[in-house]
């Protein structure tokens, strides 16, 4: 039986919700789980104040209403899963080792900032710095995966390290910008920028690109780690092509201004 | 991961034989940085002053400043970014297609001249302003300038500074470092600062409608914000300390008239380059200074209960992860 | 007034050595006795004089910079909440000011030496020291890289640039000064170094490091600066500098001087492969000069953030570890460059700079000439002192710790072979009275009668690291403000300068080089007395204050 | 009457803070601002010590300057999430204060700096 969160009162500010993390909640009775601390702004308050609460003792949370701005579900969160059916604030799943985390509307910047590992799925749009470093770290996400069916904004996987982003939707400037390692899919395309100064790693877009100047364009193929890919990914319901019928990806090497080894694989349908 | 690598503006005036503004038009905005500062001054080094600089000025349009300079160069507008991604992979003779160049509004000849000139020179400075800080890629313009000059540094001298206006914006930044570890962007909510540009810088908050009371001092949200964030302003209890009845004065809740810095205040501000410098009032206001009247507001405040329980404990840290 | 009564008593200066005996003090200072006030039980307990830093660098436009430089790092680190009447703050590898203060009072630290200062910028010092509550302090002006004053000794005007360098020093409001790497950093300028003592600076014709780690040593001595000149040798870092830093050190023959940091300057070989500990030639030149002090420079594994005026330096290390980079030329004066770096036992340099900072503490046989420091933050965070104290008292541990250590460390340090462990009475020689009375602070560092009344009070405890990083009590100026861990005061400290005397005429003599090479007015330059907070004279030594 | 003279006067009007300029003033103007340049010369010349405007108002209406400082002191204490923002054209010493403010607030604290 999870444990059913209901918003009884929307918020005017701010409110710093980590403690809605299966790993906060798993252990607490019903009582306990009402009076676990939240910040409205500086106001320290109950979480009792804000959600109904049914249930007790589990790690799978189902949050409902509209969380627009209610911040860091999920922090650092290590097992059990998260249902949100609402909008959710910034830092979703923000440091998350594990576990997974499904919102059912628009969710907002830094999700899965810094993540070491687990899934986080959105069905509507995102915002920007999604699994990205916050400012001055070396790395942003070090594994994992996150989907966004919808659009995302900017600095999508800033230095990321490793792990997936798949966009439905297209996203705003930056995406990609210093990445480390790890995989970018773009299902609908980006803004420009994408790759700038990235060292390692893959950017695949199925929508053409405006490129950064210090990317050059290597070769046409059908790499066989995209067929591999392809069937990972379905299992989130994504599809790449890949078959040599349907046409080839374009590959680009960059960005040559680090220089980095990082490549963007563009999709080039057969007409 | 590149830096940050700067030098006061005496460094500049003994030293720069090769000065860039990119994004600025100091002829009109900071009329005596030439004269003061970088292009007219001798030196010991650069014994015949102007003659012994070059000076190349990088903008969308021909400021006032393209008189001053040896060499123009004409961007396309939002091109600044590529322009500099493009420099650091030449510097480092790495390819980069004609195409690619020619997107940005220049050609290969003149970037092979720069960066020739750029690596030949025994002390280069470049400076940015709100034309490269304030458009489309806003901080990463301002970082990819300030990679370019540490990079610069593996074949010469090489310095690169903001040009900041707007009085002490650099002292705020400096004492905010000093009391908080961060330059801006902070919030104190959890009893300790914590840092996030675009979740606590202040456009974003009111946009958002995050904050429900707002103290501005020495600034003018209400002339210069987008009209969502002006919008906020004016739902919520809005403070306003200022020498002037302006703009966010006619929308606050409370106005309080102070005197204005080095005119009737005495007290600090910081150049540019993070060089305090005295302030030497000469006239006598008739309105209290800024520095009186928020440490009244901090003195009533006091009065009131303390609104962190105690034994609070620090739960957003990292390391708690 | 406060009584302390039953503590066992260790008090170097006054050869006190475990004794058990009663303090008293009042308005600040020891005082013979009092009557009434309150009493400190402190049976069982250990008392030492509060600890006193001759070498680090908490405040102004450097650390500043790395501040800026590191947010990654306030994340995670340790916070001070507010309270009604206490400011936040953050601590790591480059605390902000209020918890500066918190940490060093935290661990029974009373006095600090900010060890570089530039003068065109020591306005901004000054304000920084301002808002470090609790300890008293002390700041150094960077001096062997000024360009006036080299002119001088270039020109072979020895007296004129004595002049200079005491109008700086009381421009900057200052106490002594510093000198950093002599030559190179003006060298750095032009992205150049020096590293050679007795070749000519890029730029000058015949001035020589050499020369002036010479003459500016004799100008402290004639200007009678109660801290000698305070050197961060030429080519620090670096394999093989052992030659530079012996070199260095017969410059200075005959002449008091204190040595920065001297880990940095102890390396043997040629390479980053074959770089060696060369520590026992440096302890033993110690040893047989009992004139110079040093500190350890003692370096920690793990993360920090280095900040030194030494720019060639922080280039190099910037291209060595690829990570980010700070560097802010300052007019005419100094350079400096932040690095943020991390110190991992499996790096077999960091390893020998590990055992070299332990080695020289532990060489070099009489704990008044060398003192603990981590030249915070470039070694490591001065609030680590603590676990340097354990190192040096139990040398179990060393050994333990030894064995984190790659294997081909194995001929490249001594650590292993040294079994000498600090006794109580050395370690409080090591961290207040020496240092103390190295800096010329008569008043610190001991628990004599006039002294003030600094004093940190210790459990007794079988973990030397917990100990030394949790005393009991700890009072500054005889207040209270530490207590079970807890912060119950935050008292501001005074500041301590000089006034060397000067040729009236030296004013007009500056303001035309002033003029040439800086771009601030010549009567704005000097910092205002008035902004000292609590300003406190020191006299020079041979004379009395003009 | 002859004007009084400062040497050496700091402009805080933009960034360079040149603090070479000679003013020249009585009691209450500023007639002329040697070597200032010509946004220098606007920003100490435009102020006057006259008594323009009220010396504080509340939603509009003129106000005591005591009765302003309590009001601002207490809608800033009852708020929940307060910003401090702005900060340019005031000295370090206010600087400070406003820094103290945000934290014995637990506020928002903010300069032209995030623009």
């Amino acid at each position: 039986m999870p444990v059913s969160f209901h918003l009884k009162r929307q918020p005017e500010v701010p409110l710093e919700a980590e403690v809605l993390s299966p790993d906060r909640i798993c252990q607490l009775s019903n009582e306990e789980i009402r009076s676990l601390t939240v910040y409205h702004g500086k106001r320290q308050l109950p979480l009792g104040e804000f959600f109904d609460v049914e249930g007790e003792r589990s790690n799978e949370l189902e949050i409902h209403g509209n969380l627009a701005k209610v911040r860091w579900i999920g922090r650092a969160m290590s097992q059990g899963s998260v249902t949100v059916h609402g909008g959710v604030g910034m830092h979703l799943g923000a440091y998350m080792s594990g576990g997974q985390i499904e919102i059912h509307g628009d969710a907002s910047d830094w999700i899965g900032a810094e993540m070491k590992n687990g899934l986080i799925r959105v069905h509507g749009n995102a915002g920007g710095q999604i699994g990205a470093a916050y400012r001055g770290a070396r790395a942003g996400m070090k594994n994992g995966t996150i989907i966004v069916d919808g659009s995302a904004g900017l600095e999508v996987g800033m230095r990321m390290r490793r792990g997936t982003i798949v966009l439905g939707g297209p996203a705003r400037d930056f995406t990609g910008l210093q990445m480390l390692g790890g995989t970018i899919v773009l299902l609908a395309g980006a803004e420009i920028r994408t790759g700038a100064w990235m060292k390692r790693g893959t950017i695949i877009s199925l929508k053409p690109l405006t490129m950064m100047p210090t990317f050059t364009p290597a070769t046409d193929y059908s790499p066989t780690f995209v067929n591999l890919y392809s069937k990972h990914l379905s299992l989130f319901g994504v599809q790449l092509p890949y078959a040599a019928a349907d046409g080839r990806y374009r590959r680009y090497a960059g960005d040559s201004s680090v220089p980095g080894k990082g490549e963007i694989l563009v999709w080039q349908p057969n007409v | 991961m590149g830096g940050k690598v700067s030098c006061t503006l005496g460094e500049v005036k003994q030293r720069a034989d090769f000065i860039v503004y990119w994004g600025g038009n100091p002829a009109e905005c900071h009329p005596r940085h030439f004269t003061k500062y970088t292009l007219m001054q001798k030196s010991k080094f650069l014994p015949r002053g102007r003659k012994d600089r070059t000076m190349v000025l990088v903008d969308i349009r021909e400021t006032k400043s393209a008189k001053a300079s040896d060499i123009f160069l004409q961007v396309r507008p939002g091109k600044d970014f590529e322009l500099i991604t493009i420099l650091r992979a030449l510097i480092k003779d790495q390819n980069v297609s004609d195409e690619a160049i020619a997107d940005t509004g220049l050609t290969r000849e003149v970037l092979d001249d720069l960066v020739q000139r750029m690596k030949s020179a025994k002390f280069g400075c470049m400076f940015f302003g709100m034309g490269l800080s304030m458009t489309r890629g806003k901080h990463m313009n301002s970082a990819a300038l300030l990679t370019l000059a540490a990079e610069m540094n593996a074949f010469t001298k090489f310095v690169a500074m903001p040009m900041r206006g707007h009085g002490n914006v650099t002292g705020a930044d400096v004492m905010m470092r000093w009391q908080t570890g961060y330059p801006f962007g902070i919030t104190f909510n959890r009893g300790y600062p914590r840092y996030n540009p675009g979740e606590f810088s202040t456009v974003d908050v009111l946009v958002r409608g995050d904050c429900d009371a707002a103290f501005i001092i020495g600034a003018d949200p209400g002339g210069t914000m987008p009209q969502p964030a002006i919008d906020h302003l004016k739902r919520i209890p809005t403070i306003v300390l200022d020498p002037h009845v302006t703009h966010t004065s006619k929308l606050a809740r409370v106005h309080i008239t102070t005197a204005p810095q080095g005119i009737a205040a005495p007290g600090t501000a910081y150049r540019m380059d993070e060089v305090p410098l005295p302030l030497k009032p000469p006239l006598k206001s008739p309105y209290p200074t800024d520095e009186y009247v928020v440490r009244r507001i901090n003195e009533a405040i006091m009065a009131k209960p303390f609104w962190l329980p105690d034994g609070s404990q620090p739960q957003m840290l990292t390391a708690q992860v | 007034m406060i009584r302390i009564t039953g503590g066992r008593v260790y008090d170097p200066a006054n050869g006190i050595n475990g004794e058990v005996r009663d303090l008293c003090m009042d308005g600040g200072s020891f005082v013979e006795s009092v009557e009434g006030g309150r009493t400190i039980d402190a049976t069982g307990m250990i008392v030492f004089p509060g600890g006193v830093d001759v070498h680090t660098h908490v405040a102004g436009g450097a650390i500043n910079f790395a501040r800026a430089m590191t947010p990654e790092d306030h994340r995670r680190t340790q916070a001070f909440i507010r309270t009604k009447t206490r400011r936040s703050g953050l601590g790591g590898m480059a605390p902000t000011t209020f918890a500066t203060g918190y940490l060093y009072a935290g661990m029974g630290w009373t006095t600090v030496n900010e060890a570089a200062v530039p003068v065109l910028s020591a306005r901004h010092t000054h304000e920084e020291l301002a808002d470090i509550p609790i300890v008293d302090k002390t700041t150094l002006t960077l001096m062997a890289n000024n360009e006036i004053m080299l002119d001088q000794l270039e020109n072979g005007e020895y007296e004129r640039a004595k002049q200079v360098v005491a109008w700086y020093i009381w421009a900057a409001k200052s106490y002594g000064i510093k000198a950093v790497n002599p030559g190179g950093v003006a060298a750095w300028k032009w992205g150049k170094d020096a590293k050679q003592l007795t070749s000519p600076i890029e730029g000058y014709s015949k001035l020589t490091p050499g020369t002036i780690v010479t003459q500016l040593a004799q100008i402290c001595e004639d200007l009678g600066l109660p801290h000698p000149i305070h050197l961060h040798c030429n080519n620090l870092g670096a394999p093989g500098n052992i030659s530079t830093t012996i070199d260095t050190l017969k410059h200075l023959e005959g002449r008091r001087a204190h040595i920065a940091h001297c880990q940095y300057h102890a390396y043997g070989g040629d390479d980053w492969d074959t770089m060696c500990s060369e520590t026992a030639q440096l302890a033993d030149y110690f040893n047989a000069h009992p004139g110079i002090t040093t500190d350890a420079g003692a370096v920690l594994f793990g993360d920090t953030v280095t900040i030194t005026a030494d720019g060639p330096w922080q280039h190099l290390l910037y291209k060595l570890t690829g990570r980010k980079w700070g560097n802010l030329d300052v007019e005419n004066e100094t350079s400096c460059g932040i690095v943020p770096y991390t110190y991992r036992p499996s790096n077999l340099v960091n390893a020998v700079q590990w055992a070299s900072g332990l080695e020289l503490l532990l060489l070099i046989q009489d704990p008044w000439q060398v003192f603990l420091s981590t030249d915070h933050p470039n070694g490591g965070c001065f609030w680590r002192y603590p676990e340097i104290i354990k190192l040096l008292m139990c040398a179990d541990f060393r050994q333990e710790c030894l064995k984190q250590l790659p294997d081909k460390i194995k001929g490249k340090i001594r650590l292993a072979e040294i079994d000498r462990e600090y006794t109580l009475y050395e370690i409080a020689t090591s961290m207040s009275a020496g240092p103390a009375r190295a800096l010329g602070m008569p008043k610190k560092g001991n628990l004599g009668i006039g002294s003030d009344a600094d004093v940190v009070i210790y459990e007794e405890d079988e973990d030397v690291e917990r100990m030394f990083g949790h005393p009991r009590y700890v009072l500054k100026g005889g207040e209270v403000v530490i207590e079970d861990g807890e912060i119950r005061e935050t008292p501001e400290g005074r500041e301590f300068l000089i006034k060397p005397a000067c040729d009236p005429g030296i004013d007009d003599f500056m303001r035309p080089l002033f003029e040439e090479c800086y771009t601030m007015s010549f009567e704005n330059y000097p910092v205002e007395l008035e902004r000292i907070e609590h300003a406190e004279f020191a006299d020079c030594l041979g004379s009395t204050r003009s | 009457m002859s004007l009084q003279v400062i040497d050496n006067a700091t402009c805080t009007f933009c960034g360079c803070v040149c603090d070479d300029i000679q003013l020249h003033y009585d009691e209450t103007r500023i007639h002329k601002a040697n070597k200032a340049c010509v946004l220098g010369t606007a920003w100490f010349l435009n102020h006057t010590v006259e008594h323009k405007y009220p010396d504080a108002l509340i939603d509009g209406k003129k106000a005591s300057l005591d009765d302003a400082i309590e009001l601002a002191a207490t809608l800033l204490h009852e708020a929940d999430m307060p910003l401090v923002y702005g900060m340019s054209n005031t000295t370090c010493e206010a600087q400070k204060e406003c820094a103290a403010l945000a934290d014995q607030l637990g506020g928002l604290l903010d300069s032209h700096t995030s623009l």
